[in-house]
């Protein structure tokens, strides 16, 4: 009965009108658009914005350049003896030349990030790299590390899952990193997302200052993605060790406001972000000088795991697998085996 | 009694279409033959004896001009002449059950001859000229069909065409001469024709006999178109015995008989018919003479004797000719049917095939002894009386004037002559050395069918001279029979001195124009033949080059000229227009200008 | 003297009301559309919401390369956009604003309009047709289906307001009317709105530049100054319809309170903005429904509306 | 009619007459000679327009109108509709002319000339004052709609019967899903 | 103003028209010359209405009624073109040419014509 009513009620040109006013009342409506230069977009963890490069976690294995399905890493090493420490025997090391990505041909799959067994590649969510020139895509290694200033800390585990034990080993102090790359670094406009209101962020602040105050909480989300961390360079840092005094006074700031960040809504909102965020960058970075060694060497280095944080002991344990390839065999080793970084010797 | 006259012309065309349409059987058609000829013959009789005119009209054809009048008039004249016909049409039917019992088309064969017969009586029997010329033609028709009775025989179909063209020559004559008569006297009817001449001009009297006499010629074998009738001996001889003794060569005289009046009213005609007949019975009778032929031997007595009734009827004596028709009707047929016989035992047409026969067949013998005699005018047989007559009556014409005088003497010379090969023919066929073993199964005389007629056609032959109670004129009949044995006593003188030898060697180097009818055929060869077939190639190829020329020509002209044409109508609607525009704008100037 | 001040002034007026109206109407466009798809629309040239937007276009398509592919016919290539703007220049000449205030009042306004109005459509086919393109070719032949098919009912419905204002002067049609006229005439405006719609080839009537199946039909191959007078065209061609439609059936400068040539520009707006609207809301329609609905549709429902003139007319009389 | 004046002094009307005329005939002349068949259509476009001007001059305003509605808008319309689904090709067309080109020029030429000639004889002291004084105005829709509806209604109701017949025929014509059975 | 004038060029475009109408080759351009032609009679009827002051107007009307029927005759013409085009895939008059007679004598020639029209159907 009802339906027939509807039928016969149906007025020709009902649908018509009904169109206009769905129009007519969108107009009416508040836009919802975003200003994006104004108001920087809310990007998704995970976000595939551009690859960065540890430098020193590359052996130049060049499992990632053989992996690309688009043939767009290029990478160039040669040999280095080293003296033998202990009056060993000399070890010769692969050392990185050139390490370069042609973003004009990456697709963004993330399979060489996913192939690299030393942690050396990780995605960045920044993606305002544009060019006037294609050429100009063709990213350095020094281009690729600088990235590394805006890789965000993993997201968190779900709630009661063990922590993992990188976390604990970000506990501990980190030696300062390079502030200078941080300074260099084109400020990033996260921060806008996470501050309460959307015409508040309009405008945000150009500093650097304020761009490394907001680093940090994108880096903060790193802690939870665990397992590799990338930091600081082990042996550039200290040369360029002159600005740790900007980052040393934010390092109490950051869990302060990581753990008392109640103001932001949308953080709010989302549990699965957890509070350690607004950590400082630069502790993130001690973080992922810290966790470097263990990702590396999977097995025989964890004991010697607390060390680390030593530039001095970074050197030993980067020689280590070098030392210890020979004895893993020749380079087939398949690349998942995260201990056999024996395909960098094969390449050079 | 026209009733009976209807049907005695009908029954036998009724028997024509029977034996045509009939059952296949050769008995059927024996019967169908027979029977309608024999009760034709017995109402033929009947009309006879009744001896009283009838005469009626069936029904009137209107052309517009003169009406037709499709009716039978029997007088005297046709009742005896149609008793002849019927007589010795059933004759020859009777006969040729026995004669052609083997041949493989004896329907058709019978059925023609009834046809013929049927057709004879309608010509007898006819009171309109039209209505007779119908019969004529159908005679002409059936005459050449039955000619040609063996057409598997490339020279009896060309006998056969010739006996049809030379007739039709005539025949053209014939009609037109009809036409003229029938318009002179304003009817076609006979008797009108008969009571009327005296209305029309001389002219036209002359011009109208003259016409019909060439028909006549054409149909009785006389002196300038008889050539058709040697040759017409390629049929079966009962044909030859119904054609030369009863029907075809009858009716010319008989039609002559019939129209006398008119003919002697035009003595012109009577005179050119008095030359015709002396040239024809003269020439027929020596070509007779040289004849090794049996049959052609017959043919040209039939010829000759023909033209002694024509002489008399130059003579002005219609009755002498039509007796000698009658007389001569029956001994002829009977010669030919005992030709046939002859012809049937030996197997052959030529007398030097022959010979000795009398004692192998005595009946025909008899009875072919009888013919002849009746052919040599010798007393009491029924020839010797009308010739007697005719030879009478021309030697009273002879009184009258040179040319009828020498016609006189021809006909006397003409008597000897018949003499002499009728008993060559005699001595040859029935004398002398048997010349052919005879045949096993041909041992004796002919069938009963065949010897029935011979035998019942011997008592007219011999004593139909009776009949007519005209006593002999004795002086005339006394010199044709002194001439007549003449005649025949040098051919036996001759025979006596060479039974095997032909008595004709008598003639010497004449012997081969004779034999040839003095070339009149080559003649005719070359004075008609080649050139008509000359002019015929020449119209032909006149047909071929000039007139189908002009025909192709003028097709070709067309198609050339449309050629031409042909480029204008090429498909493109705008030349037309621009014709059309064209057109139009040279009216419009011309309006302009001249307006 | 004065006569020819004051043509040449009337002139002068009309030339600026044509390029000012359109690129009001455009700008109008980009920002209710952009509301209407929950957007913004332009909000930086000029400062205020992006107001020079338009202004900025055209330098922008002046500074631009005139680009004539080497397959076109290049005479006709470059008279088409003329010939397009021209007829809609023409006509607004001739169409009333206030009493008085028309660029020449013409015994047969109605008339000149549309008969003017349809050579509009002759530059779509002259640019389709030399731009040496399939595409092109293809909405040439659709433009010329379309008009062809539309004109009638655009005419049979403005032949009834004539009827009824028993004039075909356009000030004479705006003096005569009533504003019972509304109900009246109310078939006849819609049919004459839609058809004039599917004149200007505006959506939902796009089929001609349908740009997703044949890039922008005709137009694909222009750029510059050239596809700008396109534009323009397209932009005069709303403005002339709404003031058409506002003469024709809604009664011009007629209105309580307001001065005539507010009430008539309030009017014109309003059509515009109908426009606008109506083609944010509506798809694309298909060819045969296109002409399914000028043959079937409008064609009818105009001669209904000529049959209901006649008889309120007579009934009146 | 009344006294004409000399050819040598031409009035107003006479000039912008003459004007439009030359345009219209060269137009046409363009119409019949270009090689292209798209740019034959747009010179008819421009002959027809000269000639609407034509009738204006003339005073038949509303003829002129409805010329430029049908002609031009929808006459014109169609046959480039045409031109385009017959495949005209852009640019010049070498065969565009038949070969039966000489004799229509010869039969066109005689035609110009013929009719020329005559019609300067006939009507050579043919005038009409079109000045504003003069006679009235005869062409205003407002006169032309009443001698359509006055007097030529039968013939316009046959008119209208003929397009009838013409919309049919020429759907019949062009569908080919109709097949005659 | 003299009749003299659009008399005068009413006979040029006929003429022109004329000329058109036999000289082109493509259909539709002769279906244009046409459209000259009448407008070139209603040229004549109009001039001639003004001039004789003709109180039923029947040389505008006449004009009006010549270019609806020009505007029929056009429709029915270009259906009819079509259809040709359909059938041919030519609108050459000079190629649609039926009407002619076939040449039996030259076999070849049309063989050749029939060949080529063979192609078109």
């Amino acid at each position: 009965m009802c339906d027939m009513m509807r039928n016969v009620a149906r007025i020709p040109g009902e649908g018509l009108a009904k169109g206009l006013a769905v129009t007519l009342r969108h107009m009416v409506n508040k836009s919802v658009t975003q200003q994006y230069p104004e108001v920087q977009p809310e990007l998704p963890p995970r976000s595939r914005g551009v690859i960065a490069l540890v430098e020193e976690n590359c052996t130049v294995c060049m499992l990632c350049a053989r992996e690309c399905p688009d043939w767009c890493i290029y990478i160039d090493s040669h040999k280095e003896t080293l003296p033998a420490p202990e009056g060993g025997r000399p070890r010769a090391r692969n050392v990185l030349d050139r390490f370069a990505i042609d973003f004009s041909l990456c697709m963004y799959c993330g399979i060489c990030i996913e192939v690299c067994p030393f942690d050396a590649l990780f995605w960045s969510p920044e993606f305002e790299y544009a060019e006037h020139d294609i050429l100009d895509l063709l990213h350095e290694k020094e281009r690729l590390g600088s990235w590394v200033e805006t890789v965000p800390p993993p997201p968190a585990h779900e709630v009661g899952a063990e922590p993992p034990k990188e976390i604990a080993a970000a506990e501990r102090p980190a030696r300062p990193s390079t502030g200078k790359t941080a300074e260099a670094r084109p400020r990033r406009t996260e921060p806008a997302d996470r501050t309460p209101g959307p015409a508040a962020e309009s405008a945000p602040p150009r500093e650097a200052g304020a761009a490394g105050e907001e680093r940090p909480r994108r880096m903060a989300a790193r802690d939870v993605r665990a397992i590799r961390p990338p930091g600081a360079l082990p042996k550039k840092p200290e040369p360029e060790g002159a600005p740790p005094e900007e980052a040393e006074p934010r390092k109490p700031e950051a869990p302060e406001s990581g753990t008392g960040g109640e103001e932001p809504p949308k953080s709010a909102a989302r549990p699965e972000r957890p509070g350690p965020e607004e950590r400082p960058r630069r502790m993130t970075s001690a973080n992922i000088r810290a966790i470097r060694p263990p990702g590396a060497l999977p097995k025989k280095p964890e004991p010697k795991e607390p060390e680390p944080e030593e530039p001095e002991s970074a050197e030993p344990e980067s020689r280590r697998p070098e030392a210890q390839r020979p004895e893993n065999g020749r380079g087939d080793e398949p690349p998942e085996r995260p201990g056999s970084p024996d395909s960098g010797d094969s390449t050079s | 009694m026209i009733v009976v006259a209807a049907l005695a012309v009908l029954l036998p065309f009724l028997g024509a279409v029977g034996g045509l349409l009939g059952p296949r059987s050769v008995r059927w058609a024996a019967w169908v033959a027979v029977v309608p000829a024999a009760v034709s013959a017995v109402l033929a009789a009947w009309l006879a004896i009744g001896r009283a005119r009838v005469s009626g009209t069936l029904t009137l054809i209107e052309t517009g001009s003169l009406p037709i009048s499709v009716g039978l008039d029997v007088t005297e004249l046709s009742a005896l002449t149609g008793v002849l016909a019927t007589v010795v049409a059933l004759a020859v039917q009777v006969y040729s059950v026995g004669y052609m019992r083997y041949e493989r088309r004896y329907r058709s064969y019978s059925a023609f001859i009834s046809l013929f017969t049927s057709a004879m009586l309608l010509v007898v029997y006819a009171a309109d000229l039209i209505v007779l010329y119908v019969g004529w033609e159908i005679m002409g028709l059936c005459s050449y069909l039955l000619i040609g009775h063996w057409w598997e025989d490339r020279a009896n179909s060309r006998a056969a065409v010739k006996a049809f063209l030379v007739t039709r020559l005539g025949d053209v004559g014939f009609l037109f001469g009809i036409f003229v008569l029938g318009f002179g006297a304003g009817s076609f009817r006979i008797d009108d024709i008969i009571t009327r001449f005296p209305e029309m001009s001389p002219a036209t009297l002359t011009v109208g006999t003259l016409l019909l006499l060439a028909g006549v010629a054409g149909k009785s074998a006389q002196a300038p178109l008889h050539t058709w009738l040697p040759d017409a001996m390629a049929g079966p001889t009962p044909i030859s015995a119904l054609i030369h003794a009863a029907t075809m060569v009858a009716a010319g005289i008989f039609v002559v008989a019939r129209l006398f009046p008119v003919f002697a009213a035009a003595p012109g005609t009577l005179t050119v018919l008095g030359a015709m007949a002396a040239l024809g019975m003269l020439g027929a009778a020596l070509a007779a003479l040289a004849q090794d032929d049996l049959k052609r031997v017959l043919a040209y007595s039939t010829i000759s004797q023909l033209a002694i009734m024509a002489g008399a009827l130059a003579a002005r004596d219609a009755d002498a000719a039509i007796f000698h028709l009658l007389t001569h009707g029956a001994f002829k047929a009977l010669l030919f049917l005992c030709a046939g016989l002859v012809i049937h035992r030996v197997a052959t047409n030529l007398m030097s095939g022959m010979g000795g026969l009398r004692r192998v067949m005595p009946i025909t013998f008899a009875t072919m002894t009888v013919g002849f005699a009746a052919l040599m005018g010798l007393p009491p047989a029924s020839g010797f009386f009308s010739k007697d007559a005719a030879l009478a009556a021309m030697g009273e014409a002879a009184r009258g004037g040179v040319l009828n005088t020498i016609f006189y003497g021809t006909a006397l010379l003409t008597v000897a002559v018949t003499g002499a090969y009728a008993t060559r023919a005699w001595l040859r066929t029935f004398f002398g050395p048997p010349a052919v073993t005879a045949d096993d199964h041909h041992t004796g005389e002919g069938p009963a069918t065949m010897l029935w007629p011979v035998v019942v056609l011997a008592v007219p032959a011999l004593l139909l001279g009776f009949a007519v109670l005209t006593p002999p004129h004795l002086g005339t009949a006394v010199l044709s029979v002194a001439l007549s044995l003449l005649g025949a006593g040098v051919v036996y003188a001759v025979w006596r001195r060479d039974r095997v030898r032909d008595p004709a060697r008598l003639l010497g180097p004449l012997r081969v124009p004779f034999e040839r009818a003095f070339y009149v055929d080559t003649v005719y060869s070359t004075l008609f033949v080649r050139p008509v077939w000359a002019l015929a190639r020449l119209v032909v190829r006149t047909d071929d080059t000039v007139v189908d020329g002009a025909v192709r020509g003028s097709g070709r002209t067309a198609q050339g000229m449309s050629g031409l044409l042909r480029f204008a109508q090429n498909g493109n609607a705008q030349v037309y227009v621009s014709g059309l525009l064209a057109g139009l704008l040279v009216i419009v100037i011309g309006a302009v200008v001249l307006g | 003297m004065a006569e020819v001040l004051d043509l040449v002034l009337r002139l002068v007026l009309i030339l600026a009301v044509f390029l000012v109206l359109p690129l009001i109407v455009g700008q109008t466009e980009h920002k209710v559309m952009a509301h209407m798809q929950s957007r913004l629309g332009p909000m930086y040239a000029g400062g205020f919401h992006g107001w020079a937007q338009l202004i900025a276009d055209g330098v922008k398509f002046m500074q631009k390369e005139d680009v004539v592919p080497a397959a076109a016919d290049r005479r006709i290539f470059s008279i088409a956009p003329a010939v397009a703007l021209v007829p809609y220049l023409v006509v607004l000449a001739v169409i009333p604003i206030g009493p008085g205030l028309v660029g020449t009042d013409l015994n047969v306004g109605l008339f000149f309009v549309l008969a003017v109005m349809g050579v509009g459509v002759l530059g779509s086919i002259m640019a389709g047709w030399s731009s040496g393109n399939k595409f092109s070719v293809l909405g040439g032949m659709r433009s010329a289906a379309q008009l062809v098919s539309y004109e009638l009912p655009l005419v049979l419905a403005a032949s009834s307001v004539a009827m009824a204002a028993g004039t075909l002067s356009l000030p004479g049609i705006v003096e005569a009317w009533e504003w019972w006229w509304l109900p009246w005439q109310a078939i006849g405006l819609a049919v004459f709105f839609i058809a004039g719609l599917a004149e200007l080839r505006r959506p939902p009537f796009d089929m001609p530049i349908a740009e997703s199946e044949i890039i922008m039909g005709p137009m694909t191959e222009y750029t510059g100054i050239r596809f700008a007078l396109f534009l323009l065209a397209e932009y005069a061609g709303i403005v002339v319809l709404s003031a058409l439609t506002t003469v024709l059936f809604l009664g011009g400068w007629q209105g309580p309170l307001l001065p005539g040539p507010v009430w008539t520009l309030i009017k014109v707006f309003a059509l515009a903005f109908v426009v606008i609207w109506v083609r944010v809301s509506y798809p694309r329609l298909r060819e045969d429904q296109l002409q399914k609905l000028a043959w079937l549709g409008l064609v009818p429902l105009a001669l209904l509306q000529l049959a209901i003139t006649g008889v309120v007319k007579v009934a009146l009389a | 009619m009344n006294e004409a004046p000399s050819y040598l002094s031409p009035t107003g009307h006479e000039i912008v007459f003459l004007l439009l005329g030359v345009v219209a005939v060269g137009a046409a002349l363009l119409v019949v000679t270009t090689r292209q068949v798209v740019h034959a259509a747009l010179w008819l476009v421009v002959c027809l327009g000269a000639l609407a001007g034509c009738y204006l001059v003339l005073t038949a305003e509303f003829v002129a109108w409805v010329q430029v509605l049908i002609y031009v808008g929808a006459v014109v319309v169609l046959l480039l509709f045409g031109i385009m689904l017959t495949r005209a090709p852009i640019g010049r067309s070498a065969d565009l002319n038949s070969g039966n080109r000489v004799v229509a020029a010869v039969v066109a030429l005689a035609t110009a000339v013929v009719l020329v000639t005559v019609v300067a004889d006939g009507f050579r002291h043919a005038y009409v004052d079109l000045s504003p004084a003069g006679p009235v105005k005869q062409g205003t829709a407002e006169a032309v709609g009443a001698a359509v509806f006055r007097y030529w209604v039968l013939p316009f109701e046959a008119l209208s019967v003929l397009l009838l017949a013409a919309l049919i025929g020429a759907i019949v014509l062009s569908r080919t899903d109709i097949r005659g059975r | 103003m003299h009749i003299l004038y659009p008399v005068v060029v009413s006979v040029l475009l006929f003429s022109i028209g004329i000329y058109g109408v036999l000289a082109r080759r493509n259909t539709i351009l002769v279906l244009m010359s046409v459209e000259l032609m009448l407008n070139a009679v209603n040229l004549n009827l109009i001039a001639f209405n003004v001039w004789l002051e003709d109180r039923l107007l029947g040389g505008q009307v006449l004009s009006l009624f010549v270019i609806v029927i020009a505007a029929a005759e056009l429709g029915v013409g270009l259906a009819i073109v079509l259809a040709v085009f359909r059938n041919r895939r030519t609108v050459d008059l000079d190629r649609l040419r039926d009407l002619s007679e076939p040449e039996p004598e030259h076999e070849g020639r049309g063989d050749g014509a029939a060949a080529k029209e063979g192609v078109g159907r």
